[in-house]
């Protein structure tokens, strides 16, 4: 075991502790933002409520494409006929 | 030119002729004489043997498949479709020598991604967080006691987070010359997630613990959806910047789909643009499969390493649930600790079969996700700091 | 390497330890010190705000959100995203810098034009030509009273074209220093032109003018539709060779969605081209929103006179039409000259509602048509004349 | 109000000038070409007249691509089964 | 700059005063001298000739139409958008010259083939090869008897292999300056295949020989065809590498299509892929129908040189499976031998109608494909053949 | 005829000759290649026949795509609704 030896198990210990500590801050940080984000919007989606159910629907509309829509209306039409 | 030229120009010109290289005088380990000589063949069916795995194997095959032809087109002889002016060689150049196309591929996958089950328990994040120590632990060992170079452990190590796109952008910034190696064995080992993950899960957990049942998940609304994304690329940018070319493709890709009034962006990403980047992408990380490059002692220790990293992220992510669960009242099921390495979303899909033969009435799925997904953003961060420090 | 190096080189990478830069002590001007500390966040939020409009108040958000989410990339510390070697600066150089992306969107939008209702009712294409009088008054004023030069106030004066991809593309010819303000005054307005137009629409005109009701438009041959791009492309390459990229790219995309033998390539540029090609134009155009080229008062210009280029449009087409009655014995309602601003079809939408209010039996939207895809000929031939003239 | 500011007032007026000519000029010779070609395609209307809606037919019913062709077969044989 | 430089400034750039080029003292042949003034007008003629054969004619209109509009817009004076620096200019830089479109057609056309006919009949392999006869006949021609220089007898050989991206890679490697006679002539004639065919099989055939049934081809299975474009790409490799990127990017394709493990990936290649691409390879192409190249003698004669080309491969084809019925005992019907000259899928459905014609039972379609996908790989190893020796 | 024809005409008829008798030598080859390749097929097929099917099934079941899906779902819940 030389000298070499223990500069790379120092240095690949080092960046493993900064970088699982680094990686945990980020993720705590973000467990908590989170925490915030959701409080805030909750309250906001009390405070204006029906915009939110405005934005979600043309969105889901909006997820039937044109494409489907006409091949529904023709599979609709010949399936009547 | 006569008949005589032409038939010897076109000898000249034919694979027969030029499949076994003439011994090289200057080349003086035999090893690599060998290599010079019958590099290309061996690579060759290397490829096939790759090709096999994904087609009949399944193993990611809609990477495995173009990455094993590439590497049958970029081994062929005279032919030099890998060169700078061989077509595979002209789009690696142009795709992947930058990194464009994994942040495209990363958009995609930012679009196909719903963070709903890890808003809706934001501390599964953690899980995610923990699985990265295959990262740090496959770096370590890949520089003390295989030889590699900082970077060059950097890049082998990030194998370990398990995400194809991630994985080749910072091998391409890190250490261009392990790529096909990297890639190679990053999307095998996905594939292999359902092999290697339930023993170490059951190793690691008692029957008590992988039946603890978890309260369902509330719901998410579409404001906190539309949020998160901006919220995740914020932190980064505070915190790490390094890491905002991978996460801010994802938080992109993500915002796309869940905002709702871009919808033709959002399709396209998932479809056209991501599938005509998958077939460009494979191909030319494909044309790095070299004989020279491949047919190494380090691609072997790759391998060893890729696995040790799995292996490890697993571990991590089971054995912090179970702190987590030393510390927190609502217990978790420590199987959905091992969803933290992503490989979305087949990862969150070896919790729920593990869980499931330990309680025929657990579904973990969609507590799986969680973790899954934040596995994503653990791996896109720690290539952050890898490209911040590794180099 | 050991741990305190590390650490520090980690915290050097910090988003924290960059944000705000330090004094330069070389900057002896306050404001610019003031945005050289504090550009990159102020635009950050800026950006934040332009998500907001297009995601909430849906402001053109196929391009907004992009470009908004390209400009919050590309303002982030260290990681130089918009650089030479960052993703969103590659595909500006590719893209947009020779004028690429906006074509091709061009092309899109003609193989999605029907310019039926135009060749239905021919004079209305001369609203289309009125509303371009919203470029020149603006160019004037850009020129004269804030002190732009001409290639700047060309591009300036495009703005009031009211047509995205054309403003691109001779912005990035004549002022590519103004890209970022431009596209962003561009679509912001265009999503404006239901609160900007119909106060001006009813201060022109009287409710008798507003209630006049138009003969039904004939119909209109295929023969007429497939002759009809190539007769547009043609008058241009005898008048004005300048205009031809961007009126070639229009009516080949016109050609191959009436023709109707190549309806896989109009499909495909009407779908996943013209999709692929706004996620890579919306990002790189934000990548021009740098804060030592948005936080001017150059931009505040813009803004104002944007604004005022679009009021002069508008009431150019609607005074027009006025004109055109003195003249003519079948009228026109005077509400349809509006619409030649281009904007389409928002602006001739926003002429059938203000035409339904006056009158709720009268359906103006069919002959609105005509003016608004006539605007966009006659802001492709402006273009022409801006890039013949200005530079 | 200095010599300079009517050097730029001059070129300002003038590209206006110019511009919105040729703009004119541009759309008007346009009207009377889009009148000349449609007179002469009804003309020619008249001469082939079968010949258009040959070139019409196929065109709408490529417009039926063949996902939609599928999708509306199954759709078809489900809703009959 | 006043009014009046203004409107100088707008004159000297208006298609008018630049259609008709000035006489220009330095050139002293008359020809020359006349194409150097008028040959802009006299291209956008043919263009129009063209776009009107590919809309009304149908011929090949994918191709056509864009190859057309890109000789449109390439002879517009001034605007120059086929220069180095013009849209058309730098997407032929960027896709044609180095081989990367007609490649990646090439890998959607080989998603798109079914070899299954191929593999249930695997001798009608040799009427495919038969058909080159028409490449190197013509070659021979061009050589000796008009004038061309091997590398341009080469390229103009390749229109006998009737399949347009084998032509394009081909000619865009040995005489990149004939690129747009080359390909005009080839789709052109691709589309006369019909017409062209008919007569000389009728001519070489016997009633009875047309009247020939041929027993119903075997089923073959999923293995057979992933393997077969591994095996087909196996021997290019092992003969031929310098037609594999050819062979290559149609195997490619071929396996994503066969394998039924990335069909994700396949289906692209055959839809959004390969239109986007067709696009801008047909009108970069197109970009290079500029006067000085295509009005020339050697326009007319690789127009003469391409239907003897077509003719000759015709003939080969028809002819061989004669000799072929000479020493089998199961006899094929020689209608199907003209399908070997590829053109896909028009050859083989020539060869159905002239075999109704002579017995209304007989349906030779799908004996009829054998030969016509063997053509595509005939064409391409002959393709290979060319470039080895011909530069 | 001179000398610079003739060495043309045997540059052209060398060229023919190799050309054709190498695309001829290729197809052979492959026609024989696919015999003997066919044979193996089916002789491995006989060896393990059900794993054919399995990987056919996935393959045809990707084929119906989503959006498809999706399309027929609709069309079947209005035909029936
Ligand atoms: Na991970
Ligand atoms: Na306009
Ligand atoms: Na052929």
């Amino acid at each position: 075991m030389n000298g070499e030896f223990l500069v790379l198990l120092e240095q690949g210990f080092a960046l493993m502790g900064i970088g699982m500590g680094f990686v945990f801050s980020f993720l705590v940080v973000l467990v908590f933002t989170m925490g915030g984000m959701s409080k805030t919007v909750q309250f906001l989606n009390k405070l204006f409520p029906e915009e939110v159910k405005v934005v979600e629907k043309p969105g889901k509309r909006a997820n039937v494409s044109e494409d489907e829509a006409i091949a529904v209306a023709i599979a609709v039409a010949k399936a009547q006929g | 030119m006569n008949i005589a030229d032409s038939l010897y120009k076109l000898w000249q010109s034919t694979g027969i002729a030029n499949f076994v290289q003439p011994v090289d005088p200057s080349i003086t380990s035999g090893f690599e004489q060998f290599l010079h000589q019958f590099g290309s063949p061996i690579m060759i069916v290397i490829c096939l043997i790759l090709l096999w795995l994904g087609i009949k194997k399944q193993f990611e095959p809609l990477l495995l498949v173009p990455i094993a032809f590439g590497g049958l087109l970029s081994n062929i002889p005279v032919a030099d479709i890998a060169g700078p002016n061989g077509f595979l060689g002209i789009i690696y150049e142009a795709g992947i020598h930058k990194g464009l196309f994994p942040l495209i591929i990363f958009m995609g996958v930012g679009a196909m991604t719903d963070f709903g089950p890890l808003i809706a328990n934001p501390k599964t994040a953690l899980l995610g967080g923990a699985a990265q120590f295959g990262i740090f632990g496959a770096l370590l060992l890949a520089l003390c006691c295989f030889g590699f170079t900082l970077p060059q452990a950097g890049a082998i190590g990030i194998i370990g987070g398990a995400d194809g796109p991630t994985s080749i952008y910072v091998t391409t910034k890190l250490a261009p010359e392990l790529l096909g190696a990297i890639a190679v064995a990053a999307y095998s080992y996905m594939a292999l997630v359902p092999v290697i993950q339930p023993p170490i899960m059951k190793l690691l957990t008692t029957k008590e613990e992988r039946q603890i049942q978890m309260t369902q998940l509330r719901e998410v609304t579409k404001r906190e959806k539309i949020v998160f994304p901006l919220v995740v690329l914020g932190l980064c940018i505070i915190l790490l910047p390094d890491a905002c070319p991978l996460v801010g493709a994802l938080t992109f890709g993500n915002l796309c789909k869940e905002c709702g009034v871009v919808d033709r962006l959002s399709d396209t990403m998932q479809n056209a643009l991501i599938n005509i980047v998958t077939i460009f992408l494979g191909l030319s990380v494909g044309s790095k499969l070299s004989s020279d490059q491949f047919l190494t002692t380090q691609t072997l220790f790759i391998l060893v390493l890729g696995i040790v990293a799995f292996s490890l992220a697993t571990a991590g992510g089971v054995i912090f649930a179970k702190i987590m669960n030393l510390f927190s009242k609502e217990k978790i099921n420590p199987l959905i600790g091992s969803a933290g390495v992503s490989a979305v979303p087949m990862a969150a899909r070896v919790s729920n079969k593990v869980g499931l033969e330990a309680n025929p009435q657990n579904y973990l799925l969609m507590h799986a996700m969680g973790p899954n997904v934040a596995g994503v953003i653990g791996s896109a961060v720690a290539a952050g700091i890898l490209l911040a420090l590794c180099n």
